[in-house]
């Protein structure tokens, strides 16, 4: 506990999520600390930064949207440094949760479409679904390889001048097709993480979640930092 | 030129031989591509290197720097075996039918009369044989072995193909497609013409190499007729201009002679100088010499020149011997020179208006050592150029120390410029700064001069203050006065001689030379531009570009000196009816009455065959063979000053006899032991001479940035020097050290057998102009060596080792 | 504003082509590479006119000015020693914007507005919308566009489009001493071009051809080549197109990304409402 | 950005703060630079070609203007040139405005190794007496052989290859009244 006496307003459980992560602070589990959602919103805050100052440049239809940056040169300089940050916020984010991401073989399964719809219709059996289950750490190493095929192509096209002419107009579809499915991911990451999964939101936010939200959501999570009887060794 | 510019589009066929048209004179060039568009003209271009002439040429032509006269022998020798020569034209129009003494004769290289000891021709040999009357004996059919033709035709046989081959290093199968191409010209019905510029003049052997030329010309019966002429394309805006004003110490105004020691009075100077014709049918239009000449004294010495005092002739300042540009700085450097048996000295003050002499050379060292020997030099320029500041160039000139050099310069600001035709020169703006024109400079100087003179007396002060300045504002003299001063004004009541109702009061403009008198009624500052200025008024600011005949001859556009004629000798592109040989391209004809077409070289109304075409030469006719000259009345290949081999004709001779090389202790001459390679220098169309470098920030220098050496690509693989790389040039004079551009349009020829190189470097930078786009003077390699009747230097072949810098 | 009336095309324009109304007769350049000497009176005139440059340069050993076009030097003559059936030649083409009647610049273009197309055919860089992204440098086929580092723009040959708007020439053609470079509609230059290739062939240049490439739609400038089976001796593509890769770019994945991006929100939202929260039922 | 543009933008853009401004600077013709300069026919002072040209100089001869050149061009009337012009032709501009042209007269001292200024009036004299004492030095009225000769072979005088035919006869005029033997010009290079 700190050392100074806590203010009755704050919440216990947030104030521990400050430091440390998985334990249990009377009815709620801290899911993450202060590290991890900071590092997420600047990731977050990054790529819209890099998107909003991208898209007029990627076509005309939404030229307005860069005079709320100051105009279409003001774009072309910002969005390759926005890229550039948000490129280096998601290797910080990759390195910080690389560890929660190792792949079991049960993740396996979400690589089968049969698996993706079950989790659409809420039912499938998540009895075994640890801090993060299959989709999200999917989700996690495609994000990682699209920054990638974002940065290398985005270089590219920084400076076309310095790469020759069919390096340029391949780095073009690359930095289209990777920036399309990144926004595809991130518009269903965004659904899942705000309206289809209640709960979900404040616990990127505040960093704490309900034991039930845990049981529902995470149970072999939820077993393991509560300490009750795992069902299987 | 003969003829003009435009005038070239009318070509079937152009030899360009002894220039680079395309880069020298690149809008003038436009005609040559418009022939090749309009008549599939063939465009031949003969150059050492592979120029932007040959670039778009038909057939290009290498040869070795100095060899035009072998080869242009080649070319009459080919018409004349082949009988492609307008034969009707060579018997009609040229001396071919004079019969020329006996005891003229050409035997191991040297012409009859050559006086070892002197190094001159005596040149009696050479005369025609004339009858009881005075008038020339002729052959009508050339078959009189003493006939000029028959001379010429022993003269030129040994220019064999192969002897062409074996002295120009041309392979023998290009050298016989040009004479096929050239020699198609040898007829009636088609024409040829011949351009050539500083590639020819700027030999030891120019003035034949232009003979050669004419020759060929002549045979082909290509001289005076539209698309054809012998065509000298002139360097500076009014080269042509500034000889025809006497710009040279050997003539005065309109080409008149400078009065010689030996000529004591006014009627000894015209007895001397004013032909008698040597045929009946012989104009000898020089026979108006005196009405030139006095009408030209009243011009310069107004109302002071009177009958009394031969008409001022006595002020006019005598020459003794050759006071030309290498001997300006040889007697400078010398600080004496001997004339007329006794030593007189040398210049000590020194005006140059817009001249280079370190850059022009040659041989820029002796150049730097000459002027530092002044103790005045005015130098009237719009830049600082390397003449300006010879008392600070760099080391490599080895002029002596700043502090030694006792000349007190003055640096002046002009502008101002003509043109060829006599076109006015109307003015944009103001000259910058405090600069002044030129022609104010010049009156201050003379008037500041007067006054001293009316002040203070001293060496005869008459010759100085008796000189017409009478303009309306002497120190700003109105150009528009001088030309008309130069153009021809009647002193008194004057009768045109052809048509008597024609009369002139006093102060009246004359309409041309045809009324000038010798009795002192007209003054005329340039009888060959007479017209330009008539009561009509200032013809040079015509701008009617109308071409009615469609041969591009405007008459309506400015005046063409003489009588605003645009195509000399035009009489000879008529037949012995006075019908054009070509009907399509018509020089004048005779319509019953008079000459019609272009302003007649004619009297207009003479019946044909009642003055021979060429109506300046005593004799009507064109010379084939031409005795006035200092080496030989027929061109002989002689190799230049610096020869790579002997001579293949004639070893005894080598060069030109009639050279006489110069000896003070700057004047080294190198052998081809020590420098095989043979070297020519060029210009670029970039620049212009020494001038355009000296604009900072200037385009031009952008788009040819530095001095540069191009070496054929094979000898560079010779001596491992790569594109790009420094490498230096050495003569016996100097040496310098540039950029090495290795191309494949230099390429080695065997001469005499033996593989020659060639390189050249263009002239155009000097150690003065902007920071970054200076370079060694080209000059500083070039030998003192001249053509021994222009004393025109040779700046175009001579001898270079090359080594890697 | 009068002048839209003129664009026949803009780059990055909103929906599809900007059809300005006027019709205006459509200029064409004329290039005969077998009457140019070489002078670059046409490189100096264009600077002189469009008061640009001198770019620094120093002599490497080449007659060429520069070994590239610069954004101060839109015009360059490049010089080519040859061996060729013919002999030696020295091949020289004046290399500058070949206004294509289908711009890759403009086709790469990302900023509207930034590259237009006049109805006369002149292709032309609006500094006032360029980003200076480099794009239209990497889509035009002949390697045109260039980059100035001072204003942050593109630049490049305009055609004096000027000079022609006030219906004079362009100042390159004007100075051309040999009459190597002339100006016209298309259609009277296609004509003196081929008139001019013909008779090259008459004088034994079998390969001549007018170098009017259609990969592009044909070009603003026409070419005569004598030698004509190698045009890269003269520096110019064989067949010179607008980059494929950027035609699939802009017609297929781009439309087909939009519509997946949508497609996703509305399939979230469409779940949401028929799946609603997943969430823990009461008392579980 | 031209001003007319500028002015567009600015109060278009002025609204634009609040909502979505999609107005932009269309792209237009560019300005013809030459519609009202003056026109001066003249011609070229390089080479003998003699292309005509026409010399555009800024204002219309107002009083108020010192006309300085703006832009050179082939005068499309000369029937030799046609309009057309070389590389140096087409660069007149830089010849005429270019800063290293000497606008004031200058003198070097005997033995020094830098310029000074010097007025007109000063340069004119000191070179007249130069003329004279150097004439009255070395004139030669007979030469060795007794002959009257009035000639001055002290002074040399070169050039006019770039001048006028008038300037050159009044050269001549002046070559003659100091009885100038050493006379050549570029016509002999």
């Amino acid at each position: 506990m700190s050392s100074g006496a806590p203010s009755s307003l704050a919440d216990p459980a947030v104030l521990r999520a400050r430091r440390t992560e998985d334990v249990v602070v009377g009815d709620e589990i801290v899911r993450h600390r202060l590290a991890s959602r900071v590092i997420h919103w600047s990731v977050a805050l990054l790529f819209f930064l890099a998107l909003f100052s991208g898209l007029p440049i990627w076509t005309p239809v939404l030229g307005w949207m860069a005079h709320l940056l100051g105009g279409l040169n003001v774009c072309r300089w910002l969005h390759p440094w926005a890229g550039l940050l948000f490129f280096l916020a998601m290797a910080a984010m990759f390195v910080h949760w690389l560890g929660d991401m190792r792949l079991e073989p049960p993740d396996r399964e979400w690589l089968r479409p049969r698996k993706m719809v079950e989790y659409m219709k809420h039912e499938g059996d998540e009895a075994e679904v640890g801090k993060y289950n299959g989709g999200q750490k999917l989700f996690f190493f495609a994000v990682a390889l699209g920054a990638a095929g974002l940065i290398v192509s985005g270089l590219v096209l920084w400076f076309p001048l310095s790469f020759p002419r069919m390096a340029s107009e391949l780095a073009t579809l690359l930095h289209d097709l990777t920036f399309i499915l990144f926004v595809v991911a991130v518009v269903l990451h965004v659904y899942l993480g705000t309206a289809a999964e209640p709960g979900t939101f404040h616990s990127m936010v505040r960093g704490t979640v309900t034991r039930r939200w845990a049981r529902f959501h995470h149970p072999r999570w939820y077993r393991e930092v509560t300490g009750e009887r795992p069902r299987h060794p | 030129m003969t003829n003009g510019w435009v005038d070239i589009k009318n070509a079937d066929v152009i030899l360009a031989m002894g220039g680079n048209p395309a880069e020298n004179h690149p809008v003038g060039f436009k005609w040559f591509l418009e022939a090749r568009k309009v008549r599939n003209c063939k465009l031949v271009a003969v150059d050492p290197r592979f120029t932007r002439t040959a670039a778009v040429a038909d057939l290009y032509s290498p040869i070795r720097p100095g060899t035009d006269i072998a080869f242009l022998c080649g070319l009459v020798r080919h018409a004349i075996e082949t009988g492609r020569f307008h034969e009707d034209y060579v018997r009609l129009h040229t001396s071919a039918p004079c019969l020329v003494s006996p005891d003229f004769g050409f035997d191991e290289g040297l012409f009859s009369g050559f006086d070892a000891e002197k190094g001159e021709y005596a040149r009696e040999s050479w005369a025609y044989q004339l009858d009881g009357r005075g008038f020339v004996k002729t052959d009508p059919t050339l078959e009189d072995p003493q006939c000029v033709f028959q001379l010429l035709k022993k003269h030129v046989d040994r220019y064999t193909p192969e002897m062409v081959e074996r002295i120009c290093g041309t392979p023998k199968d290009t050298f016989l497609k040009v004479a096929e191409i050239v020699t198609s010209t040898g007829n009636a019905a088609r024409v040829g013409t011949v351009t050539y510029a500083l590639g020819w003049t700027q030999h030891s052997t120019g003035v034949q190499m232009i003979r050669a030329a004419a020759i060929l010309q002549l045979l082909l019966g290509n001289v005076g007729r539209p698309g054809g002429g012998v065509n000298a394309f002139r360097g500076h805006s009014n080269i042509q201009g500034a000889t025809d004003t006497a710009g040279t110490f050997e003539i005065l105004p309109g080409y008149l002679k400078t009065p010689v020691g030996s000529q004591h009075s006014l009627r000894e100077y015209l007895d001397a100088n004013t032909p008698k014709p040597l045929l009946a049918a012989s104009m000898n239009y020089w026979q108006n010499y005196p009405k030139f000449m006095v009408s030209l004294l009243k011009a310069v010495y107004g109302k002071a020149a009177t009958r009394e005092n031969d008409f001022g002739y006595s002020w006019l300042p005598k020459v003794d011997g050759n006071y030309s540009w290498m001997y300006i700085y040889d007697d400078m450097y010398r600080g004496s020179s001997t004339r007329a048996g006794g030593q007189e000295p040398g210049p000590e003050g020194f005006i140059t208006f817009g001249m280079n002499p370190v850059a022009l050379g040659p041989n820029s060292k002796k150049m730097v050592a000459a002027l530092s020997k002044l103790k005045w030099m005015v130098v009237v320029e719009n830049v600082e150029t390397e003449t300006a500041i010879f008392w600070k160039a760099p080391r490599e000139y080895e002029g002596p120390e700043p502090a030694a050099i006792p000349t007190e310069v003055f640096l002046l600001r002009t502008f101002t410029n003509s043109a060829r035709w006599l076109q006015w020169k109307w003015k944009a703006l103001d000259p910058p700064g405090q600069a002044k024109a030129d022609q104010e400079i010049l009156a201050a100087i003379l008037l500041a001069v007067r006054d001293l003179y009316q002040k203070e007396g001293g060496a005869l002060p008459e010759q100085v203050t008796s000189v017409s300045w009478s303009y309306s504002n002497p120190y700003r003299p109105d150009l528009g006065e001088v030309l008309k001063e130069m153009s021809g004004t009647a002193l008194a009541e004057v009768h045109d001689p052809s048509d008597k109702t024609k009369v002139h009061t006093a102060g009246q403009q004359l309409d041309g030379f045809g009324q000038l008198m010798d009795d002192g009624t007209t003054a005329c500052g340039n009888w060959l531009h007479s017209g330009v200025y008539t009561e009509a008024g200032n013809n040079a600011q015509r701008r009617n570009n109308a071409d009615p005949l469609g041969l591009g001859m405007f008459h309506n556009w400015a005046f063409s000196w003489p009588a605003n004629r645009r195509i000399m000798y035009n009489r000879a592109s008529a037949d012995a009816e006075g019908r054009p040989w070509d009907p399509t391209r018509a020089g004048i004809k005779w319509n019953g009455e008079k000459w019609v077409g272009d302003v007649p070289d004619m009297k207009p109304d003479a019946p044909p065959g009642t003055y021979g075409a060429f109506i300046m030469m005593p004799e009507g006719l064109a010379r084939l063979f031409a005795p006035a000259l200092n080496d030989g009345p027929f061109p002989e290949h002689y190799e230049a000053v610096e020869a790579p081999i002997a001579n293949p004709l004639h070893p005894k001779v080598t060069s030109n006899p009639a050279f006489k090389k110069f000896t003070s202790d700057k004047d080294v001459y190198g052998a081809r032991e020590e420098f095989p390679i043979v070297c020519t220098t060029y210009r670029l169309t970039e620049h212009f001479h020494y001038w355009t470098q000296h604009q900072h920030d200037g385009l031009l220098n952008e788009v040819q940035p530095g001095f540069f050496i191009e070496i054929p690509e094979a000898l560079a693989e010779q001596k491992g020097i790569r594109n790009g790389s420094q490498v230096r040039v050495i003569s016996a004079r100097g040496q310098i050290q540039g950029v090495a551009m290795v191309t494949r349009r230099l390429r080695p020829l065997t001469v005499d057998g033996k593989e020659t190189w060639q390189i050249g470097f263009p002239i155009h930078w000097g150690f003065a102009g902007v920071p970054g786009h200076t370079g060694p003077l080209a000059n500083l390699l070039t030998p003192s060596a001249m053509d021994p009747n222009t004393w025109t230097p040779e700046y175009k072949a001579f001898l270079v080792k090359l080594e890697k810098a | 504003m009068p002048q839209t009336l003129e664009i026949r095309r803009s780059s990055a324009s909103l929906w599809g082509e900007k059809t300005g109304m006027r019709h205006l007769p459509v200029v064409a350049k004329y290039i005969d590479t077998t009457t140019c000497i070489g002078c670059k009176a046409c490189e100096v005139a264009c600077q002189e006119w469009n008061d640009l440059g001198p770019v620094p340069t120093v002599q490497t050993g080449t007659y060429q000015t520069l070994p590239n076009l610069h954004p101060e030097f839109w015009n360059l003559i490049r010089f080519n020693e040859r061996e060729t059936d013919k002999g030696f030649a020295w091949l020289m083409r004046k290399d500058q914007c070949m206004h294509c009647e289908d711009p890759g610049c403009l086709a790469a273009c990302p900023s509207p507005g930034a590259i237009v197309q006049y109805a006369n055919g002149i292709v032309d860089v609006n500094p006032a919308q360029c980003i200076g992204c480099g794009y239209c440098e990497t889509g035009c086929p002949f390697d045109v566009p260039k980059f100035h580092q001072k204003t942050g723009k593109m630049a490049k040959c305009t055609l004096c489009v000027d000079r022609v708007g006030v219906g004079l020439e362009p100042a390159c053609i004007k100075a051309c001493p040999t009459a190597c470079l002339q100006f016209g509609t298309k259609d009277d230059m296609v004509a003196r071009g081929r008139s001019r290739v013909e008779a090259l062939k008459a004088n034994g240049f079998d390969h001549a051809v007018l170098y009017d490439p259609p990969g592009v739609g044909g070009t603003g400038v026409v070419t005569v080549l004598a030698h004509g089976d190698h045009p890269e001796w003269y520096g110019l593509p064989r067949d010179p197109r607008v980059s494929p890769l950027l035609r699939l770019w802009k017609s297929v994945l781009r439309p087909l990304g939009a519509v997946a991006m949508l497609g996703t929100l509305f399939a979230a939202v469409g779940h949401f409402m028929y799946q609603g929260p997943k969430e823990p039922r009461e008392g579980a | 950005m031209q001003r007319r543009t500028f002015l567009k933008a600015t109060v278009v853009g002025g609204g634009a703060v609040l909502g979505f401004d999609v107005s932009r600077a269309e792209a237009e013709m560019r300005e013809f630079k030459v519609s009202r300069t003056t026109e001066t026919r003249s011609t070229c002072p390089y080479c003998a070609v003699s292309c005509g040209v026409i010399i555009h100089t800024l204002g219309d001869q107002a009083k108020n203007v010192v006309p300085a050149v703006v832009h050179v061009e082939g005068d499309p009337d000369h029937p030799i040139s046609r309009g057309t012009l070389c590389p140096k032709g087409a660069t007149l501009k830089d010849d005429i405005t270019h800063r290293r042209r000497l606008l004031s007269p200058r003198v070097r001292r005997p033995g020094s190794d830098h310029w000074e200024d010097i007025s007109w009036d000063e340069a004119i004299a000191k070179i007249a007496r130069h003329v004279k004492d150097t004439r009255d030095r070395t004139f030669v009225a007979r030469n060795a052989r007794g002959e009257v000769v009035n000639r001055t072979p002290g002074i040399a005088m070169i050039g006019g290859c770039t001048d006028t035919n008038e300037f050159n006869f009044l050269q001549w005029k002046v070559v003659t009244a100091l009885g100038v033997p050493y006379r050549d010009t570029q016509a002999r290079v």
